[in-house]
């Protein structure tokens, strides 16, 4: 396993009030995204375990988008990683700020 | 399949009854089943209980270990819940995600809580494959001591990766079991008796086949379950909440009675060699329309001559 | 050790202990007082739904009577029966309809002990061996959930892999000793003593519940489960 | 004097020929590869029918078996390669020279075979270019055809699956070659007359139907989330605003998944009756919840599709069905229809290149084009208005005259970054072009071309090209809904945001799309099952897709 950890600047902090959100399962393809609160509001923090050796510059890419483009601020975000394509972890790190907003 | 709810343009789509069981997630199943807001989680995924045996193979974790329990109501009665994970290795029992479900039922016993399973396992995990028999083994035993002390353990069959191998020996140990048409329940897998038997015993590839022999309209025939349902999340619901209408008895009568119905089975079909000739021995006109039945042909159907279990499992 | 050996220095007062069609069924005298009852299944046979109905209804009819007497299940098998018939039949019902029955026993007054002295495997090691109150073993017994080959087609790793990995730890790999450090069985009896004694130690100690976790966690081999079992059972009994 | 019927009396030779091995036009299928010998002349060009739906594949084979001593060097002309008997006759010089359109399932060994220079190759053509050329300078001197039954007189009944017959028939009989038909069996009297007797010069009785390969069926439960959200972004991004009323959708799970959310998220959004009712298009099983929902008016098929026949029976307002109720099929019609009376394609491609171009040739891959390259280009000689299309080219030409201005059909990539085994969608150069360089064509096989793609929609949004003002902007534009391919990470930022705000690309969120909503949930239906259930039990699904 390749664990892989990311501290991004963000712009815009994460909405709604809760506490932590869970999307996607670890299975081939796929992966689960577990966002906690609990970071400074203009920072995110995310860590990954891959099974997938030698793509950090794919999750730097992928993270640092997501960082810049979405409501991530003060999010602390576990990924556990099943092999998933970039455009999987995009949708599913998306799905995660708009869950994060939603009431429980 | 989901029939198309009115909605006004550009509204979020409405929580619909209609879901899939069998395309939900463990935590959308359990979502629909429960009734609104009232789940709890016990040692859920914040706590990052995670399998200790999967990095050794370079595997991913996840962080419920495949299986979500806790606490719920179903229609303003107080359960606990299990739901497996299919997806996450295919819904295979592990060290963590079987002791998760040992401890529940503990609880149940000394609580006399009724117990609702989402089943949705290939099996042991082989990578951790003694912890995953033993756990099978304690979680089998905790059943039947929960049984005994009056506990209802209901077993819901109609996930994505079916209910296999040990799997199918705890849904054999459940009070009353409910299933879809996808269910499927059986201890070797399809593709495991054609590596062992070869193709001529099973091809795996042929699907209608794997639903004939092991599917649930089948079970449902041989009284192998007690309730089919339609494949949402609503009927699951209903169908759990009927099941727990059953008594949990487990006793020498019940055993005796499951003794003599399992007998009169093999009596009965043992000699069969395909699920359409056990349904015409059961009186089925046209055997062979049963897959393509849809649920209110099958129901009539089967309720008129089906084995029925009576309690007798 | 053969089966007829077993028996020999199980019973030294003598047993009435047969086989057929794979399964075995009988008593055996342990001394002048004690009588057991024998049921079991040898010859490395796969139960299938037949099988386990018959040691079902053996077992079933044991625990119907009124006097308890110890259950011993001598076992030797393969792994469940895997084919189209058996479940099409219903297999899984017929085997936890097994385990269930044992319980039935233990729970109506007999102490059910299984006595692993060659394979099994799978659902079968499930609804037999694991199934009862205790289990011993002699050593050559060979249980395992599934073997290393067929391990490596599904998990697509070699077989020198796997035997690489399970020197490392006993929660995967087949064999006995991995199993004991999982904590499936109670003891490995000595075959250079008479097993007649060694049976009368285990019935001569009060039945406990079930300690397989505890012990998994004191031979090293199951770490967690035993901690999380109780965790949860706390959390739910805590939530009410 | 010159002798102006040297065509009739070389057709004349061949029919007493096969004569000897006929009762009538009749031939028995024993004799049929000595049958074929005896017709056929080295160098002759042949059409032997086959398509990527339907094939006379008891043909096929007979032809497989002539001698090569006898029978060499055939000029083949048809629509498919698609049977392993295509080929073989390559291999064993039975046929040199190729004409074709489609080759799907046998992509990898037509490209083996083009390189190791045992095929010759003519072109790979779009299917309406092919026929068109069937007329011109490739008639057919033999065609070798499939149909469902023949009376006495040989009157064929193609059935649901007529596709390619009529055209080729046309073609070769008036033209002065000889027609022979397999039917699967001799009736006193076809439902309906597909082709007369006249057209038809011998018959050769299977005694079992043609082989149809299911091409056209998309399992719902194969649609991942991914696409569900590229789907969604075609609907709200596309369709709605442009008002796409008459369309075709290629065979892909984007579009597919586009079926299955027209009853809900379509449906969600208002856009029933205002998009998605009159088509060119197979008869899709994914497209059954949106028929029986009330959305679509009325399709044009290609072909059938293995299963669909009763359900298509039983919806005579919605197909084109004959006399005796069962579907009548066209590709010739229907890829002019395609060409001429839709204002949108919409498919999916393997790859993409900084231009637009996109092409299905990758490694050693040759899978020809079939119709999109038709369907997804601008018909020049267009007359017709329609909102889409003003809308379209007002767009590409915003300061152009009104009146004068040509609008221009929405030609749609839909695809997802990374396709099957991770490979990316989006190049800096074709695989088309090493195949171009390797066999030395004049020209690489582009499925479409840049110029003709209007907009390029992947999960990062849609590219609207016909926004793009030049070279730079095109390329940005691409680059910007590459996703984190090569091509993608090696975007200018700045101008991509420039972009963006020109709604030249939209994103998920410039659409208000939440991805939440991507979810299978949303799909209409999830199985097989489900689409036969949504027909009232009337499509029949092959066995190899039922999964109960």
């Amino acid at each position: 396993m390749e664990n892989l950890r990311y501290e991004l600047s963000t712009t815009k902090p994460a909405g709604g009030t809760r506490a932590v959100a869970l999307v996607g399962v670890v299975a081939s393809g796929n992966l689960e995204v577990l966002l906690e609160r609990g970071e400074a509001a203009d920072r995110c923090v995310i860590d990954i375990a891959t099974p997938a050796h030698g793509f950090a510059d794919l999750w730097q890419a992928v993270t640092a988008d997501f960082a810049a483009r979405s409501a991530a601020g003060g999010l602390r975000i576990t990924i556990n990683d099943g092999g998933a394509r970039p455009d999987t972890v995009a949708l599913r790190l998306a799905q995660g700020v708009r869950l994060m907003e939603k009431p429980e | 399949m989901t029939s198309p709810t009115a909605a006004a343009p550009h509204a979020p789509l409405p929580a619909d009854p209609h879901r899939s069981w069998y395309e939900e997630s463990a935590r959308g199943r359990l979502s629909h089943l429960l009734d609104a807001g009232s789940f709890s989680e016990f040692l859920g995924p914040q706590r990052r209980e995670l399998s200790p045996h999967l990095a050794l193979f370079n595997l991913p974790r996840q962080f419920d270990d495949g299986i979500v329990v806790g606490a719920g109501a179903l229609a303003g009665k107080p359960v606990l819940v299990a739901a497996q994970e299919g997806r996450f290795m295919g819904g295979a029992i592990g060290e963590v995600h079987g002791a998760k479900l040992t401890g529940l039922l503990h609880a149940a016993r000394q609580m006399k809580r009724d117990v609702v399973i989402l089943f949705d396992t290939g099996g042991v995990r082989l990578q951790e494959a003694n912890a995953g028999e033993l756990a099978i083994s304690e979680i089998i035993r905790a059943t039947v001591q929960a049984r005994a002390a009056g506990v209802r353990v209901v077993g819901l069959l109609g996930g994505r990766a079916g209910c296999y191998g040990g799997g199918s020996l705890i849904a054999g140990c459940c009070s009353a079991l409910v299933i879809s048409e996808q269910g499927r329940l059986s201890v070797s897998g399809p593709e495991v008796i054609e590596t062992n038997k070869g193709v001529e015993e099973f091809d795996s590839k042929d699907r209608a086949l794997v639903w004939r022999t092991m599917g649930g309209k089948h079970r449902y025939l041989i009284g192998g379950v007690d309730l089919f349902v339609a494949d949402t999340v609503a009927a699951f619901r209903a169908g759990a909440l009927a099941a727990l209408d059953r008594p949990p008895t487990l006793d020498q009568a019940v055993l005796a009675a499951e003794q003599a119905r399992l007998e009169r089975r093999l009596a009965r079909f043992g000699d069969t060699a395909d699920g359409t000739e056990v349904w015409a021995r059961l009186g089925v006109n046209q055997p062979t329309d049963v897959p393509d039945m849809d649920l209110d042909d099958f129901l009539t159907i089967a309720n008129r001559q089906r084995e029925g279990a009576d309690a007798a499992r | 050790m053969l089966p007829a050996e077993i028996l020999t220095s199980l019973f030294p007062a003598g047993h009435q202990v047969t086989e057929e069609g794979g399964l075995l069924a009988g008593t055996g005298r342990l001394d002048g007082q004690t009588t057991v009852d024998v049921v079991g299944i040898t010859g490395k046979t796969y139960p299938g739904v037949d099988e386990a109905l018959t040691l079902a209804g053996r077992i079933l009819d044991i625990a119907a009577r009124p006097a308890p007497a110890p259950l011993l299940f001598l076992v030797d098998s393969g792994s469940q029966r895997m084919s189209r018939r058996d479940e099409l039949m219903g297999l899984s019902e017929t085997l936890a309809h097994l385990a269930k029955a044992l319980w039935q026993a233990e729970r109506a007054g007999h102490r059910t002990i299984g006595l692993l002295y060659g394979g099994s495997a799978a659902g079968a090691f499930i609804a037999t061996a694991l199934a009862c109150g205790e289990l011993v073993a002699l050593p050559g017994a060979w249980p395992e959930v599934m073997d290393l080959p067929s391990m490596a087609r599904v998990t697509k790793l070699s077989v020198d892999v796997l035997k690489e990995k399970a020197a490392t730890t006993p929660v995967f790999a087949p064999g006995l000793d991995n199993l004991f450090a999982t904590g499936a069985i109670a003891e490995i009896w000595d075959p250079a003593q008479p097993l007649s004694d060694q049976l009368k130690a285990v019935l001569a100690r009060p039945a406990t519940g079930d300690e397989r976790a505890r012990w998994g966690l004191d031979r090293g081999g199951r770490q967690k489960a035993a901690a999380i079992a109780r965790e949860v059972e706390q959390l739910a009994l805590a939530h009410g | 004097m010159r002798d102006w019927n040297t065509k009739g009396r070389d057709r004349q030779a061949r029919l007493d020929a096969g004569r000897h091995f006929a009762a009538g036009k009749i031939v028995a299928a024993h004799d049929l590869v000595a049958f074929l010998e005896a017709v056929l002349r080295p160098g002759d060009r042949v059409c032997l029918e086959g398509d990527n739906q339907k094939q006379a594949d008891l043909l096929a084979k007979a032809l497989a078996k002539a001698d090569p001593a006898k029978i060499h060097d055939l000029h083949m002309v048809q629509s498919g390669v698609v049977l392993p008997e295509h080929l073989d006759i390559f291999e064993t010089g039975i046929a040199r020279r190729l004409d074709f359109s489609y080759s799907g399932p046998q992509s990898a060994r037509i490209a083996r075979m083009m390189f190791g220079g045992q095929i010759e190759l003519g072109a790979v053509h779009t299917y309406l270019e092919l026929f068109a050329r069937y007329f011109i300078d490739l008639t057919p001197q033999v065609a070798l055809i499939a149909a469902v039954s023949a009376d006495k007189d040989g009157n064929l009944y193609t059935g649901p699956n007529t596709e390619d017959t009529p055209t080729v028939v046309e073609a070769t009989s008036f033209g002065k070659g000889l027609v022979i038909a397999q039917v699967g069996e001799i009736v006193d009297r076809v439902p309906r007359v597909d082709i007369p007797a006249d057209q038809v010069h011998f018959v050769v009785n299977a005694q079992r139907p043609f082989y149809v390969e299911p091409l056209f069926t998309r399992d719902p439960a194969a649609i991942t989330e991914t696409q569900i959200l590229t789907a969604m972004l075609a609907i709200k991004g596309l369709y709605a605003p442009y008002g796409v009323r008459r369309l075709n959708h290629g065979i892909g799970f984007n579009t597919a998944a586009i079926e299955l959310l027209l009853p809900t998220f379509g449906e969600r959004l208002g856009l029933k009756g205002k998009v998605c009712t009159h088509w060119a298009l197979n008869p899709h099983p994914t497209l059954i919840p949106a028929i029986e929902s009330g959305w679509v008016e009325q399709i044009h098929c290609f072909g059938s599709e293995v299963g669909m026949e009763d359900y298509m029976r039983a919806r005579p307002d919605i197909f084109f069905t004959g006399p005796d109720g069962s579907l009548r099929s066209n590709r010739a019609f229907c890829q002019t229809a395609g060409l001429y009376a839709c204002d949108m394609f919409i498919g999916s491609t393997l790859q993409i290149d900084l231009a637009g171009n996109s092409s299905t040739v990758t490694g050693g891959r040759v899978a020809g084009f079939g119709g999109a390259p038709n369907m997804g280009s601008d018909a020049r000689g267009r007359r017709h208005p329609s909102a889409p299309w003003l809308r379209a080219g007002e767009e590409a030409d915003p300061d152009g005259t009104p009146a004068l201005r040509r609008g221009r059909k929405l030609v749609v990539q839909i695809g997802e970054t990374f396709g099957d085994g991770n490979a990316p969608m989006f190049v800096e150069r074709l695989g088309a072009l090493e195949l171009a360089d390797k066999l030395h064509l004049d020209l690489a096989p582009v499925m479409v071309y840049g110029d003709d793609v209007t907009h390029i929609v992947t999960e990062e949004g849609i590219a609207n090209l016909l926004l793009c003002r030049d070279k730079d902007e095109r390329e940005q534009a691409i680059r910007g809904v590459a996703g984190y391919t090569e091509v993608g990470r090696a975007r200018d930022r700045k101008m991509v945001e420039r972009l963006r705000e020109r709604k030249v690309i939209q994103r998920p969120e410039d659409l208000g799309i939440d991805p939440l909503d991507a979810d299978r949930g949303l799909l209409v239906a999830h199985s097989i099952k489900d689409l036969m259930i949504a027909s009232g039990g009337l499509y029949r699904p092959p066995s190899r897709f039922r999964n109960w």
